[in-house]
């Protein structure tokens, strides 16, 4: 009494999910042009030196003088005197570094605490609940004012001031996350089999927390380059003279009336960027349904 | 009811004890000797020592934390006011009373006179700004999520989206350029001084409309989605198949549950306007709470931080007690338990 | 003029004009230094060449009006210890100083009648001017005078004015204690019982335990503001004065207002009432408020906003050349800036026209590394400053460097020109094999450090003599000694100029101290800057003077 | 009143997933539609609403209601048509009504836009449809919010205000399915009433179960792909099914009356077919036991062909050959042991569980094992049964080490289970006893290969994990030989659910506990999975804890039956004992609503149970509340536990020795 699997109805099942995933990912317009910034942003990161016309650190003593583009200078230079394309070229190399390796910390320490949270539930719940609670309730730039005035503007600051921001916020989605899990029958078979917690926690429940997380995941790396930018715009960001979008846009800020290139570029940068994480999550948030 | 409310009272304040904790042993760690904040830069290592021992700031800090909530409650009088530290810092409520945040370093007054307008003006702010929010993006979350799909949809998503990924900074310069500097038709900052030319109301239309664009493009989208959510739920066509009108069905199914969850972010976002619209009132020199944020926080004014975060704390703590609040009133299910 | 006691060395000084060894600018400064009256030296200075004293074409100003202007409000409840140039714009209209150095940077007695040096310029009489009254009615007096004075030049005040005439009115005493560091606490007294000495109500005579050239200059320090003695030496609203103001409402970081008082004993005051207004120190809020007309005017404007508020058609720029500079100053007690080589090393690799140039573009001229500027009257020009990455690397590798070395500059956050000027010096030390990482900090957080951060760009206001600069800044010991530099030479060379009142003179000597700074000292020097700022074209009567004073008696709004 | 002609509908692009439906309703008509899931039964029910929903729209045929086409009607007469004209009941009640409104606004808001009637007259006539559907007290139902009423008690509101209006058609969608079997037989007994009551309004009752649709309907429509394959009086099509499908199916049901204890289910193989894998033919052919090949596959379009009289109609090539062949039931295998070893003794097993509100509430307690003593005997079937909250799956928890028990014991493979959990338990132990879940959605992880279970499984069982193990497993659940290298949700449920088994096989499992393993199958795969459970028990000898609420069921494959209301043992025994008379009370309500599928079974009607909810007091009985036998002693003892013949126990007060046997129930008060 066999169970013949209708062989081609499950590829075709196979294909089709293929096929919707494509669709999504390409035949939408938004995410298709999401994922080619995203990409065109990297590919621009990785090439950094390849791609930028001039050191990005190297003052033009003549360019200070009138920073408009030129034939030199494509997109002109910043006050300073540094060129504008390249500092823009770099600065993608930055932004490419501190804020993946943010948003990552801040879901591997939030997604940790919200797994144990959920998972071992009674006194470490509450503990870490409130304990977020804690943070949240903190107002968050003054933290990372108070922080980066502290100990200093520093890429690992500003990863430990997105941490601490974002931590909870995805401990909390992680958690309620895994709570919906948790009791599906296939992790109490997996208890019943006598699986240890890590190995439920690692292999069973974190494949399968899935789409609401890289959604979250997409918007907070949007946030998170806002973020990146405001810290910069306080004049916290990274220390002088890396490239950093955030700050480029204040350098020019004063000088919008006379030269609105010097911050209108880069602040086109970064509202790509963050355009291209939220059409991102709005599309793997069509992928859920 | 009366319970529940009890219950969440206790935890609020519980909540609120450890994070003044928290924030008084963050702010240790904060740049600059108190003393020698108190006396300027020119002072002499021996005048900071001096102040140092008589303002007892080399005490164990569970004891400053324990005589800062004592001052803060009334119980104990201010350590820096008073003849004995040659200050000359005085106040006219006296040295003991509650909510006793003690002096502005940075500006050598009672904090609490230096919190008093401040947090008036954030407080318009907000009050014109969430007044504004919450219609405009009721109305465009309910047109989207009942029209989900159409162009109509389709066009307020888009916007949205681009909205929320603009920087605030990014809007509120884009603003300024338009507005001030190109058009002239508004001022390009909001210090609120009495002017000949800029009423006061004037000065707060730019600041009002950033903040105004960041959260009501976002709470549109919350509102969007949970009426999207609403919509598919089998109440809904239950309602639709008793014959009812598509504006009662959007009036008295829809909107009455979709509500629920946007309460909390429409919350959330007064939560921030009150404690952190620190980008648009540096940008705007608004004379809120924001900014005396960022400028206590660059200048170091320890006392003037812990009061302020401390205010932060509590309203954010209270608008999380406010949220939960309108759940058990709006949902009859935690209600009528 | 006749009724003016001359001092001996005016003739000489005469004579050196006349045969063009001074300028007719430092005739006219130091003839008054010397105790002419301005227009008795502008007299002077007229009969030799001819150009008459300035006819102050006085149209005549309009009355009332209420005036706006920016500025950081500071708390400036005590003047004595203020230490930033825009503290005094609020509490200088109320109450004032003895003396006052015009902006055309020439001293002028303000609060006193008239001063006279003795010849060896050790014993100065002050005249009070007659007819000044506190707003309250009293007369103004000596003894207001000697309170003042006597209470800036006490240790508990912690004015740095200490620091200011130290060296010739106070000597160190041994408190015979020592700090943790196993150091001597050292207080100070005034070096003799008669140092500050009442002829009568109205005479105050200073005896120097040293020649002074500049004290008529050090009166003019923002923070020796005369306070009534009967307020214990703290300012506030309401506060008695001798200004054409009085202070009506404070309040720090927003705002504050003057009104004028009408019995005012010098000119003015044309307005009814000064309102300042804070703007949080953003330059954007600066210049939109002053585009849009929400004020009239502004403390100053950061040189790379010139150009925009130039096209405004309501708007006229103001602007002064001055000595206002910022120093990159290294601890001499912190490796590696404990080696003289180094610190040369550091200042050949750097050209200062080029950090000029990207810093501040034609809105500052280039510096020497010795903070002596060419506005000052004993400027001794040296053969020019070439900047040489080859020696520099060499003296590097003679210190041990030669593999390279990593250093960090603090800088404050503003204004932005200091970052900017900082990257260019960051990209010369770089051809020159020193790493040098930028530390921006926000500015109340500099005034932390300034005076321990190992190498730290300080601002320093303008002062109207070069000597002024170096005697807080580098003497041994000196108020404001933050680079700790201590060098027997430099202080004796210092103290030889201080007391030499003839320019011609003087100039020889600083152009020791300027080469031995440039050989020796502990600073990197890019850049002297001009202040500039922008008013309204309704307001009558403004000048940007080089430390950024405001006169309010003399400004007037035209309706 | 409904005259359906030639229906198709598909949704967005896809295929068509209801494929030219013919469907005549009379006034005073019930009409029953049963097919299984995705059969497109619903869409029917929602197609004449014109309420498709998710891009579905008609592509072809008319439907008619009171001779109106429904297509031609304006958003306005639509409006208006709807609720007054044809009303419909949604299944799941709990979801349809919305939550934060008062049962009595929902129940007015249905006159809105409709002129005419007083505000007396609505409020009468409100009260009026809810005690028609048999509330004592409708101003306290009124006066509610949906979350204060029961999933029974809501439907029954649902169905008042699809009344309320009076409606010509009524459309029932799978009214019952997720309600308690009790509650469904409520259901379907107003239901019934409503019919006979009438007049002349017509009913569509919709359902999987065929056992309720013969309860209820006077015509019947067997629904397969998208198509009636048969139609026809409902005992003519139960009595004398002519297409194999309604055949087998009817065959396949425990509850099938010429099934003998202990004989094999009958099975239908295979699954049913997606629409989009459908051809023009005969959909059922490839699971069909009497497909004739060259006749039945070569793809000619099927119509509807006479079967019988009265409209019995049938859509198969082979309807008179059929006519004779019937289904023999074969005997199973393995005797039914009894009197075994125990490999577990459950005794005096309490469990309570305290939820608190997130928002700091009251506490609520829920007693789910309150002194629950019962063996399971090696290789024995041991059924569980009881309603839902009856604490039968907390005893599987705890047995599986998933829970632990407050008190008490359950000693077995040499050690207390109640209170070992399933992280201390030694790796022997662990695979000694498997579990296999109801949802055969969950019961997989989604994210790992159907391989990578089975040989995770193998290694916590300590045998070998290689391919050939893996492959063995898969072929002896009779999975497809690809299945290891397919993700859970390329397969069916009925798959799942034996990659589930395969799991339990591959520890070698002494005792497993199936907790509902067939309830959310579909029913023609249902007897499959039963089948390969009795397969393994009887290969391997292992014990099974059977839970389940499908009396059929139990009574077919148990051994011994132990049933179980709100935490407490109210009756257990030998499967045979149990299932005669006398019963307790609880027993009693439970058989009453089990229905065969047979028009003509005349089920004993048991008081609603519309108890206010309160417990009774610790220590007594728990049913006293619902009892329609309740004796005034039940309210001040603990009922007695009586030993009857064998090991047949039932725990009450009433004297069964000297009781009438299966007396109709007394109405209570």
């Amino acid at each position: 009494m066999m169970t013949p699997l209708a062989g081609t109805a499950k590829h075709d099942r196979h294909r089709k999910r293929a096929r919707r995933l494509g669709r999504i990912l390409f035949r939408s317009g938004s995410v298709s042009v999401a994922l080619n910034i995203l990409l065109f942003w990297a590919v621009v990161a990785v090439a950094a030196p390849l791609l930028s016309p001039y050191d990005p650190t190297t003052i033009d003593f003549t360019a200070s003088l009138d920073p408009s583009p030129s034939a030199a200078h494509w997109l002109g230079t910043d006050a300073t005197g540094r060129d504008l394309l390249s500092r823009i070229i770099w600065g993608a190399r930055t932004t490419f570094l501190v804020v993946p390796l943010s948003v990552l910390s801040a879901f591997a320490v939030g997604g940790v605490a919200g797994m144990v949270s959920a998972w071992f539930g009674g006194w470490t719940d509450t503990i870490i609940g409130r304990a977020g609670d804690v943070m949240l309730a903190f107002p968050a730039l003054i933290v990372y004012i108070i922080l980066i005035t502290s100990f200093g503007p520093s890429m690992w600051n500003i990863v430990l001031a997105v941490t601490l921001a974002y931590a909870p916020g995805v401990a909390r989605l992680m958690r309620a996350q895994v709570l919906s899990i948790k009791s599906l029958e296939y992790v109490l078979a997996a208890r019943a089999a006598g699986e240890g917690p890590l190995y439920i926690m690692f292999v069973e429940i974190l494949p399968n927390v899935g789409t609401p997380l890289i959604v979250d995941l997409c918007l907070r790396t949007g946030y998170a380059v806002i973020l990146v930018g405001t810290l910069g715009f306080l004049g916290l960001g990274l220390p002088p003279p890396t490239p950093d979008w955030g700050g480029m846009v204040v350098e020019g800020v004063n000088l919008l009336t006379l030269y609105p290139h010097i911050s209108l570029f880069p602040a086109a940068a970064v509202t790509s960027v963050v355009i291209a994480c939220n059409l991102l999550a709005d599309g793997l948030r069509g992928l859920r349904r | 009811m009366k319970r529940i409310l009890i219950n969440r009272i206790v935890q609020f304040l519980v909540i609120l004890l450890i994070a003044s904790f928290l924030l008084f042993a963050v702010t240790e760690f904060s740049p600059g000797n108190v003393a020698a904040k108190i006396l300027g830069p020119y002072a002499l290592d021996s005048q900071v020592r001096m102040l140092t021992g008589r303002l007892h700031l080399d005490d164990p800090l569970l004891t400053r934390y324990l005589r800062w909530l004592a001052t803060l409650t009334g119980l104990l009088p201010n350590q820096l006011g008073g003849d004995a530290t040659g200050l000359g810092l005085t106040d006219p409520r006296g040295a003991q009373y509650f909510g006793n945040f003690g002096f502005s370093l940075m500006q050598g007054r009672p904090i609490v006179d230096v919190l008093a307008d401040r947090f008036a003006h954030t407080v318009t702010l907000a009050v014109w700004a969430i007044g504004l929010t919450i219609p405009i993006s009721l109305a465009l979350g309910v047109l989207a999520g009942t029209t989900a799909g159409s162009w109509i949809d389709r066009t307020i998503t888009v916007i949205t989206v681009t909205l929320t990924s603009l920087p605030e900074f990014v809007v509120s310069v884009a603003l300024i350029f338009v507005f001030s500097a190109s058009l002239g038709w508004l001022p390009g900052t909001s210090p609120l001084a009495q002017g000949d030319r800029w009423s006061e109301a004037s000065q707060l239309v730019l600041p009002v409309a950033v903040l105004v664009i960041a959260s009501s493009a976002y709470v549109t989208r919350i509102v969007r989605s949970s009426v999207v959510d609403t919509l598919a739920r089998p109440f809904v066509r239950t309602a639709r198949l008793k014959g009812l009108s598509p504006l009662r069905v959007t009036f008295f199914h829809v909107l009455r549950n979709a509500l629920i969850a946007p309460i909390t972010v429409i919350l959330l976002q007064i939560n921030w306007i009150l404690t952190g619209v620190v980008v648009v009132e540096a940008i705007f020199a608004y004379p809120g709470i924001g900014r005396l944020m960022l400028e206590a926080a660059l200048f170091g004014d320890l006392y003037l931080i812990q009061a302020l975060t401390l205010i932060s704390l509590t309203v954010a703590i209270a608008t999380q007690f406010l949220g939960d609040l309108a759940y058990v009133l709006l949902d009859p299910r935690i209600r009528v338990a | 003029m006749s009724k003016e006691k001359v001092h001996g060395y005016i003739p000489d000084l005469t004579g050196q004009y006349r045969d063009g060894r001074v300028s007719r600018r430092e005739f006219i400064r130091t003839a008054t230094l010397l105790g002419l009256s301005a227009a008795s030296a502008y007299g002077l200075a007229g009969t030799i060449d001819g150009i008459a004293s300035p006819a102050h074409a006085q149209e005549a100003k309009p009355k009332g009006g209420v005036l706006r202007l920016e500025t950081t409000v500071y708390d400036v409840k005590s003047p004595a210890v203020a230490n930033t140039t825009a503290h005094p714009w609020i509490y200088s209209q109320v109450v004032e100083y003895l003396t006052v150095i015009g902006s055309d940077n020439v001293t002028r007695p303000h609060l006193l009648e008239s001063w006279e040096p003795s010849d060896d310029l050790s014993v100065w009489t002050l005249r009070v001017r007659d007819g000044v009254t506190w707003h309250s009615g009293r007369a103004f007096t000596a003894d207001d005078v000697i309170w003042n004075l006597t209470r800036l030049l006490s240790d508990e005040v912690g004015s740095s004015m200490l620091g200011l005439m130290k060296g010739y009115m106070l000597n160190d005493v041994d408190s015979g204690k020592t700090d943790e560091n196993g150091k001597k606490i050292i207080t100070h007294e005034l070096w003799a019982p008669n140092a500050i000495e009442k002829v009568d109500d109205m005479t105050v005579r200073l005896n120097l335990k040293a020649p002074q050239l500049a004290v008529p200059e050090h009166l003019n320090h923002y923070q020796a503001v005369m306070l009534d003695p009967a307020e214990g030496g703290t300012f506030d609203v309401g506060s008695n004065g001798t200004g054409a103001f009085t202070l009506t409402e404070i309040e720090p970081g927003r705002g504050a207002v003057i009104e004028a008082v009408e019995s005012y004993w010098g000119e003015g005051p044309y307005l009814d009432k000064v309102e300042f207004v804070d703007l949080g120190g953003g330059d954007q809020a600066i210049i939109n408020a002053l585009i849009s007309g929400q004020v009239h005017g502004a403390f100053q404007v950061q040189p790379e906003l010139a150009r925009i508020l130039e096209a405004q058609d309501h708007l006229t720029l103001y602007d002064v050349t001055t000595a206002d500079t910022a120093v990159s100053r290294m601890r001499v007690t912190e490796k590696p800036f404990d080696d003289p080589r180094v610190r040369k090393a550091f200042r050949l690799a750097i050209d200062p026209a080029k950090a000029c140039a990207v810093a501040f573009g034609p809105f500052a001229t280039p510096a020497e590394h010795h903070h002596v500027a060419p506005i000052h009257p004993e400027y001794a020009k040296l053969p020019e400053w070439k900047q040489d990455v080859e020696g520099a690397k060499a003296l590097l590798a003679e210190a041990g460097y030669g593999d390279g070395l990593e250093v960090e500059l603090t800088i404050q956050q503003n204004p932005p020109h200091h970052l900017r000027s900082a990257t260019a010096m960051q990209e010369m030390l770089k051809d020159a094999g020193v790493t040098c990482n930028i530390n921006v900090v926000p500015n109340a957080q500099y005034w932390d450090m300034w005076t321990t951060v190992p190498f730290g760009t300080t601002v320093w206001a303008h002062r109207p003599l070069g000597v002024i600069n170096l005697g807080l800044a580098y003497r041994s010991g000196g108020a404001w000694n933050e680079s700790g530099y201590s060098n027997p030479e430099f202080d004796r060379l210092l103290t030889e100029a201080e007391a030499m009142p003839d320019p011609e003179v003087r100039r020889g000597k600083m152009a020791e101290i300027e080469a031995l700074m440039q050989e020796d000292g502990p600073i990197v020097q890019t850049y002297w800057r001009k202040l500039l700022t922008f008013y309204d074209k309704k307001v009558v009567g403004f000048e940007m003077h080089p430390t950024y004073a405001l006169f309010a008696n003399k400004l007037a709004i035209r309706a | 009143m409904l005259d359906i002609a030639g229906l198709r509908v598909a949704y967005d692009d896809g295929p068509a997933i209801v494929r030219g439906v013919d469907l005549r309703l009379r006034a005073g008509e019930t009409y029953g539609l049963v097919g299984e899931s995705g059969c497109g039964k619903s869409t029917i029910a929602y197609a004449v609403e014109r309420h498709l929903e998710g891009g579905g729209r008609i592509t072809g045929g008319t439907i008619k209601v009171d001779g109106i086409d429904v297509e031609t009607l304006s958003p306005g007469d639509l409006r208006r048509w709807r609720g007054s004209v044809v009303s419909l009941v949604q299944q799941n009640p709990t979801t349809a009504l919305n939550p934060s409104m008062r049962i009595g606004s929902q129940l007015l808001e249905v006159f809105a836009g409709r002129p005419g009637r007083s505000a007396d007259d609505r409020d009468a006539q409100i009260d009026t449809v809810l005690r028609r559907v048999r509330f004592q007290d409708p101003r306290r139902i009124r006066a509610s919010w949906p979350h204060q009423l029961s999933g029974g008690q809501v439907q029954r509101v649902t169905i008042a205000m699809a009344l309320l209006t009076r409606p010509k058609l009524l459309l029932l969608d799978e009214p019952t399915t997720g309600l308690d079997a009790t509650i469904e037989a409520e259901v379907a007994t107003l239901v019934k009433e409503i019919a006979r009551d009438a007049g002349d309004m017509a009913l569509l009752y919709i359902s999987h179960n065929l056992g309720l649709i013969a309860r209820v309907a006077d015509r019947i429509g067997v629904m397969y792909a998208g198509q009636i394959v048969e139609e026809g009086t409902a005992r003519a099509v139960l009595k004398t099914p002519a297409h194999p499908y309604t055949r087998s199916l009817l065959a396949s049901l425990p509850g099938n009356p010429a099934l003998r204890p202990g004989d094999r289910l009958h099975t239908i193989p295979g699954q049913v077919p997606r629409p989009e894998d459908l051809g023009g033919g005969c959909a059922f052919l490839p699971r069909c036991p009497s497909a004739k090949p060259g006749l039945c596959d070569t793809g000619v379009a099927l119509t509807l062909c006479e079967a019988g009289g009265e409209g019995h109609v049938a859509r198969c090539l082979r309807l008179g050959d059929l006519a004779d062949q019937a289904f023999a039931p074969q005997a199973h295998s393995t005797p039914a042991r009894d009197g075994s070893p125990a490999i577990v003794e459950i005794a005096d097993l309490d469990r309570t569980f305290r939820s608190r509100s997130r928002f700091g509430g009251a506490s609520e307690t829920v007693v789910a094992a309150n002194g629950v003593s019962f063996t399971i005997g090696q290789g024995e079937i041991v059924s569980l049964v009881g309603e839902s909250g009856s604490g039968k799956s907390t005893i599987a928890r705890i047995l599986t080490g998933l829970d632990t028990a407050d008190s008490g014991r359950a000693l077995g493979f040499g050690v207390n289970l109640a209170q070992l959990p399933a992280g201390e338990r030694a790796a022997a132990l662990v695979s000694a006893i498997r579990i296999i879940f109801q949802n055969p959605d969950n019961t997989l992880n989604p994210a790992h290969r159907i391989g990578r279970i089975l040989r995770r499984a193998l290694k916590r069982g300590g045998r070998p994990s290689g391919a050939d193990a893996v492959a063995d497993l898969v072929r002896a659940v009779r999975l497809p030989s690809d299945a290891a290298s397919r993700f859970p949700s390329d397969l069916s449920g009925g798959q799942r659910q034996r990659v589930a088994i395969a799991r339990a096989l591959a520890g070698r499992a002494d005792l497993i506990i199936a907790d509902e393993p067939v309830a959310a199958l579909d029913v023609s795969v249902q007897a499959a999975i039963i089948e390969l459970l009795r397969d393994v028990h009887a290969g391997q000898g292992s014990a099974i804890l059977f839970i389940s609420h499908d009396l059929d069921l139990v009574r077919h494959i148990s051994d011994r039956v132990v049933v179980l209301y709100r935490g407490t043992v109210v009756e257990q025994g030998p499967a045979a004992a149990v299932f005669a008379a006398p019963h307790h009370p609880y027993t009693e309500v439970l058989l009453a609503a089990v229905h065969p599928p047979d028009p003509d079974h005349d089920a004993p009607e048991m008081p609603f149970a519309d108890d206010s909810g309160a417990g009774p007091e610790p220590g007594l009985c728990p049913f006293v509340g619902r009892c329609h036998r309740s004796l005034p002693v039940c309210r001040h003892r603990p009922a007695p536990e009586q030993r009857l013949a064998g090991q047949h126990m039932i725990r009450c007060h009433i004297d069964f020795d000297h009781s009438p046997q299966n007396t109709p129930p007394q109405p209570r008060g």
